[in-house]
């Protein structure tokens, strides 16, 4: 088993006729994940990749009603709308990719997802991927190699850099999924951890988080309570950002006296969790843990 | 995007809270005049408008018992810089005799994912410090957002910070007030504070906005705020964003180019690790093409306190191909090499960005160790 | 509170909505002047603007192939009543070749509570006739409030009448904007029909909006409504109102005082099964004190079909004292019963209510039968 | 068993300082109801026919945790606050005596309680009374007598007249329910069934409908489907009302060909309902249908 996804998943991708849509659709239909339909309001009918184009999501799922996962390419004006019409076909897990969405949009979605049972992965994310398995975002699939280690990361390319050292050392994944770099995402840490606490293929877990947010001192109460019992390396990227200004992304700032570097590396060790000076180290702290 | 004083006001005035007498001045305009137009008496507060921090105490705000004296004042807060930056409005306002101060505000709590009220009957300092010094006082209320922010949580945080009988309604309608301007403005924060204790009503004689820049598409009512205004960006950071890089000036010597937030913060982390110092971060974001790429290498080369450049780049949604072309672009246009870079490549095309480069003349790096230490090792 | 068809086409302007380009004439205003000023062309469309439903049938809306003809038609029009109604106010609009005629429209679904999207290919007549004559054409989508009128909900709605590519877009524009003037306007009914297709867009050539009479406090920018204009009620309707009366007028000669809209009506049906005949509705609501009832009485006295009047009262939020001091009060000042009256009191304070009547010398009823048959019996 | 509240029933009145609320507080207490809070913003403290008053829900709540119904006399323009605050702090019946509460506002509440698990009554009705236990409402309580028939109305005074009927023909009440006469509201005449259906006293029931809307055709539905099998005996008002006439409130007017009274009491019928001409008749119906 696997966490959220299989090679048995069916996708379908949202904004799928865009530049982006169409450009990993391809990479991820390479890859082996199985796409079973795009959406672009007003492109019904036409084909991307061998795709099939709908105009809305119901005419999608009502052409494959086995379609139980989403991944959203359209733009942030429209991502929120996109967001709702997957929940409300009944897709479980929606993975976001679109970044600059209004954080007061997120908010409404992620609370209508929690309600509706579905989980979203982002937004401003990466997405998920089980290795050898299926693909569901834009991550370099050749970074990935299958294993028992689990990624979780609020950063994309640090994920990528960081399986692919962890691939070169050796030690495959299970799945890694990019929770997203907003303040506000979908599926957070400790969510995120309790699936992998029941997957019984992953034999370890890696962190990548990020200065600002709480994300990394609430997996570290998490593993302190004895709710993670598996083996946790971790790497928090910010180290030498100076405080108050915004690094890149509006997650990544450190705000109201939280969310500093040295705070989360103190919960995380706390929690008796390795905390790598470099994400290169982590292959290394992993082998010692397991 | 930061609000004005003033605009933040406006904005709660629009949504029917009082807020104390005044009149804007403009550069150029004759205070007297303004003064009298609006129906000032003394004694009177002038406001500098400027966006920093703290600026009551920087000296940005000044009593006058006197309309002369208002005058007086004006001129010298126009020519008076509040942490670096001289205003381009001063507000004038009725000075208000108040009981007490208290603080009042509205942020999302990312990890609830809702709107999150505080209040403190301790107004008058910053939140930091009030959660410092008297952290039992802040009284913290998360708002359900299908409900909104109704009357009696109002109420209910009002009473805990001391309030009740006519007050605790004055409060009540405030915050409502305050929450919907938060909402309908895509709001990060909404603050008053001090948020004055007036007889038996409240009254703002300071308020924040600050609004969702990802939001302001939707707000066009704001208009645009010039970056120079904002005291929050140098020079150099002012001019990267007028060509659309997202970077952040440091003080070392070495040149950051990457993609993600989380790498680019790791890239410099990694410089620091063997001994260099970043002279910046420039995060190519998601997807970058060529032509960005171009503009951030451009950058750098005129930024004088790069002397090295560190590309480093792992592909996802970025193609490293797509990178390659847009730095060998670059290096034609502007010459060549200006400043010597050492590139890394991974992911996304790395194999095709490696073979643009080779022809160039450019050996990639794999390993961003290897990478990084190459880039502290050179000497500039 | 029924909005004008050119109020409800502004308000749709104002969030976004593209409509025909017209002028507004008022009574007095010179058209020719308008006409030109707004820069319209000919052909015109004169549109009568009155509340009833029907208008074109009645001869209120005429096309103008010249600006001559449309000054004539200004005339015309404002001297010609439509459903015995007089226009204040003409809409000029410039006359809109269209390849078909849409219906869309949202109302509350009071079941389901929640917003129903109503929409059909077949616009241009009632939706009742729609929903005769092409019952399968009308498209049904309920809104959850919470999520809202999405853009992907707009587009199952528009591929379901037929619409496709760039006007889908428009109409899923067209419709969010309908959405939210009915959520703003706390809307009863929001309506556009025709809504007319346009090459590749939707324009409404009409517009309603029934805006719920108990949030009109929250819309005072709607202005008011003269009763006059809305063509729903009597001159004695009107009347009433002005007084705080929920009052309808019939055609019997029993006049009907009771309290509860079901028990009014109620006591209409028992009259009407001993035979007489009401002359009308006249619904105290809850907790009815003696100035309203006082009021009441006085109206029925003054109302000329009212010949003799029954007033049946079951109290609960009413009081039965409270009624009976009204009657009593109301008689001292009015000179005595100018009309017979029967009365019947139960529930709250009815004891009270009785003594204070038979201190009057009025017997009043426990029994809605047996006094029912006492009025239908008296003859006038 | 009766349905919804008993003699038990511990009863918070919202707006209790005010005319109304005064008022009916008094009554409600000479009946035996067992109030043991009110609430009014900014009278905290103060006491109203020896019951204290609060300033808030939540200090109501806190003094008195077994407070378990409210009933609400806020004026309109506040109504709706007092609902969301009776949810918020754990209220499971909610009696809402207010009229002219914007129909927007009433929507977003009926559906918020909905997913809370609070019951609705109202708003724009007489309240909830199981005759001889409490009354937690605006009825006159002499009209009422303990007994084994139920009553669901959507008017007010017409279920005073017709459990007055009842009464003096010996035929006492288990509960009376007022669900309202607003367009939209809470408990509805099969969610009220439902629970009437289950309780062993209730041996038959009385719906008193209404012109307009579709809740009587949706009982009759009911019955027809065998999910309500008691005996059951209707009125409704409005038969020689004109169609298109607003009838006093909102809920009573006939709109899109839907709410005559020809049709309901077609489809109460086909349902096996008897359905009174007048009120009065009532009795001697469900005489014979028990």
């Amino acid at each position: 088993m696997v966490v959220l996804v299989d090679e048995n998943t069916k996708v379908i991708v949202q904004g799928i006729t865009g530049h982006e849509g169409s450009f990993h659709t391809k990479l991820m239909l390479s890859y082996g994940t199985k796409i079973v339909a795009g959406v672009t309001p007003g492109k019904g009918g036409t084909k991307v990749h061998e795709v099939p184009v709908y105009d809305t999501m119901e005419e999608a799922i009502t052409e494959h009603p086995d379609a139980n996962v989403s991944i959203i390419f359209v733009p942030a004006k429209f991502a929120a709308d996109a967001v709702y019409e997957a929940i409300d076909v009944g897709i479980k897990v929606v993975v976001v990719i679109t970044e600059h969405i209004p954080v007061h949009e997120t908010l409404a979605f992620v609370n209508y997802a929690k309600k509706k049972g579905t989980v979203i992965i982002g937004p401003n994310c990466p997405g998920i991927i089980s290795p050898g398995k299926t693909k569901i975002g834009i991550m370099p699939g050749h970074a990935f190699s299958p294993g028992s280690v689990g990624i979780i990361s609020r950063s994309g390319t640090l994920t990528y850099e960081v399986a692919y050292a962890l691939t070169r050392a050796g030690l495959g994944q299970t799945t890694a999924i990019g929770v997203g770099g907003d303040p506000v995402v979908g599926i957070t840490f400790t969510e995120a951890m309790e699936l992998f606490e029941r997957d019984p293929e992953t034999k370890a877990l890696v962190i990548i988080g990020e200065i600002g947010g709480d994300m990394e001192e609430r997996a570290a109460k998490m593993i302190e309570e004895g709710k993670f019992t598996k083996p946790v390396v971790a790497f928090v990227a910010g180290r030498t950002a100076p405080p108050g200004k915004r690094m890149g992304h509006a997650g990544a700032i450190i705000m109201m006296g939280t969310g500093a570097y040295q705070d989360k590396v103190k919960a995380l060790e706390k929690a008796g969790v390795k905390v790598a000076r470099i994400p290169q180290e982590i292959p290394d702290l992993i082998k010692k843990a397991i | 995007m930061k609000l004005f004083e003033f605009e933040a006001k406006n904005l709660l005035k629009k949504y029917g809270v009082e807020v104390p007498p005044s009149v804007l001045i403009a550069k150029g305009d004759d205070p007297k005049k303004k003064i009298e137009e609006a129906g000032l008496e003394p004694p009177l507060v002038v406001k500098s408008q400027v966006l920093v921090a703290g600026r009551g105490k920087a000296g940005g705000i000044k009593k006058a018992n006197s309309i002369d004296e208002a005058i007086k004042l004006v001129d010298e807060l126009f020519e008076k810089p509040i942490k670096g930056l001289k205003p381009s409005y001063l507000l004038i306002e009725k000075a208000i005799e108040h009981e007490a101060e208290l603080y009042a505000a509205i942020i999302i709590d990312r990890s609830e994912r809702k709107p999150l009220v505080l209040a403190s009957k301790y107004g008058g300092m910053d939140i930091e410090e009030i959660a410092k010094e008297k952290p039992e006082s802040i009284v913290r209320l998360h708002i359900d957002p299908q409900v909104g922010l109704r009357g009696y949580h109002a109420r209910i945080v009002g009473k805990k910070i001391g309030l009740k009988g006519k007050v605790l309604r004055s409060f009540s309608n405030f915050l409502s007030a305050l929450y919907k301007v938060f909402m309908d403005y895509d709001g990060d924060l909404a603050e008053s504070n001090p948020l004055a204790l007036v007889g038996d009503k409240v009254l703002p004689l300071d308020a924040r906005l600050i609004v969702d820049d990802n939001a302001l598409y939707k707000h066009s009512d704001l208009g645009e705020r010039k970056l120079e205004e904002t005291g929050e960006y140098t020079e150099w950071e002012i001019k990267a964003r007028s060509q659309g890089l997202t970077f952040v000036e440091l003080d070392g010597d070495t040149g950051i180019i990457s993609n993600g937030a989380g790498l680019t913060m790791t890239t410099m982390d990694l410089v620091y690790e063997f001994g260099g110092e970043p002279s910046n971060f420039l995060d190519l974001g998601g997807g970058a093409d060529a032509e960005l790429v171009k503009r951030a290498v451009r950058f750098l080369f005129e930024f004088p306190k790069a002397k090295k450049i560190f590309i480093n780049i792992f592909g996802g949604i970025t193609r490293c191909d797509e990178v390659a072309k847009g730095l060998v672009q670059a290096l034609k246009e502007l010459g060549g090499m200006k400043k010597p870079i050492v590139v890394r490549l991974a992911g996304t095309n790395d194999e095709e960005g490696r073979k643009i480069l080779k022809e160039y003349g450019i050996e990639a790096y794999t390993d961003a160790i290897e990478a990084a230490k190459a880039v502290v090792k050179l000497q500039v």
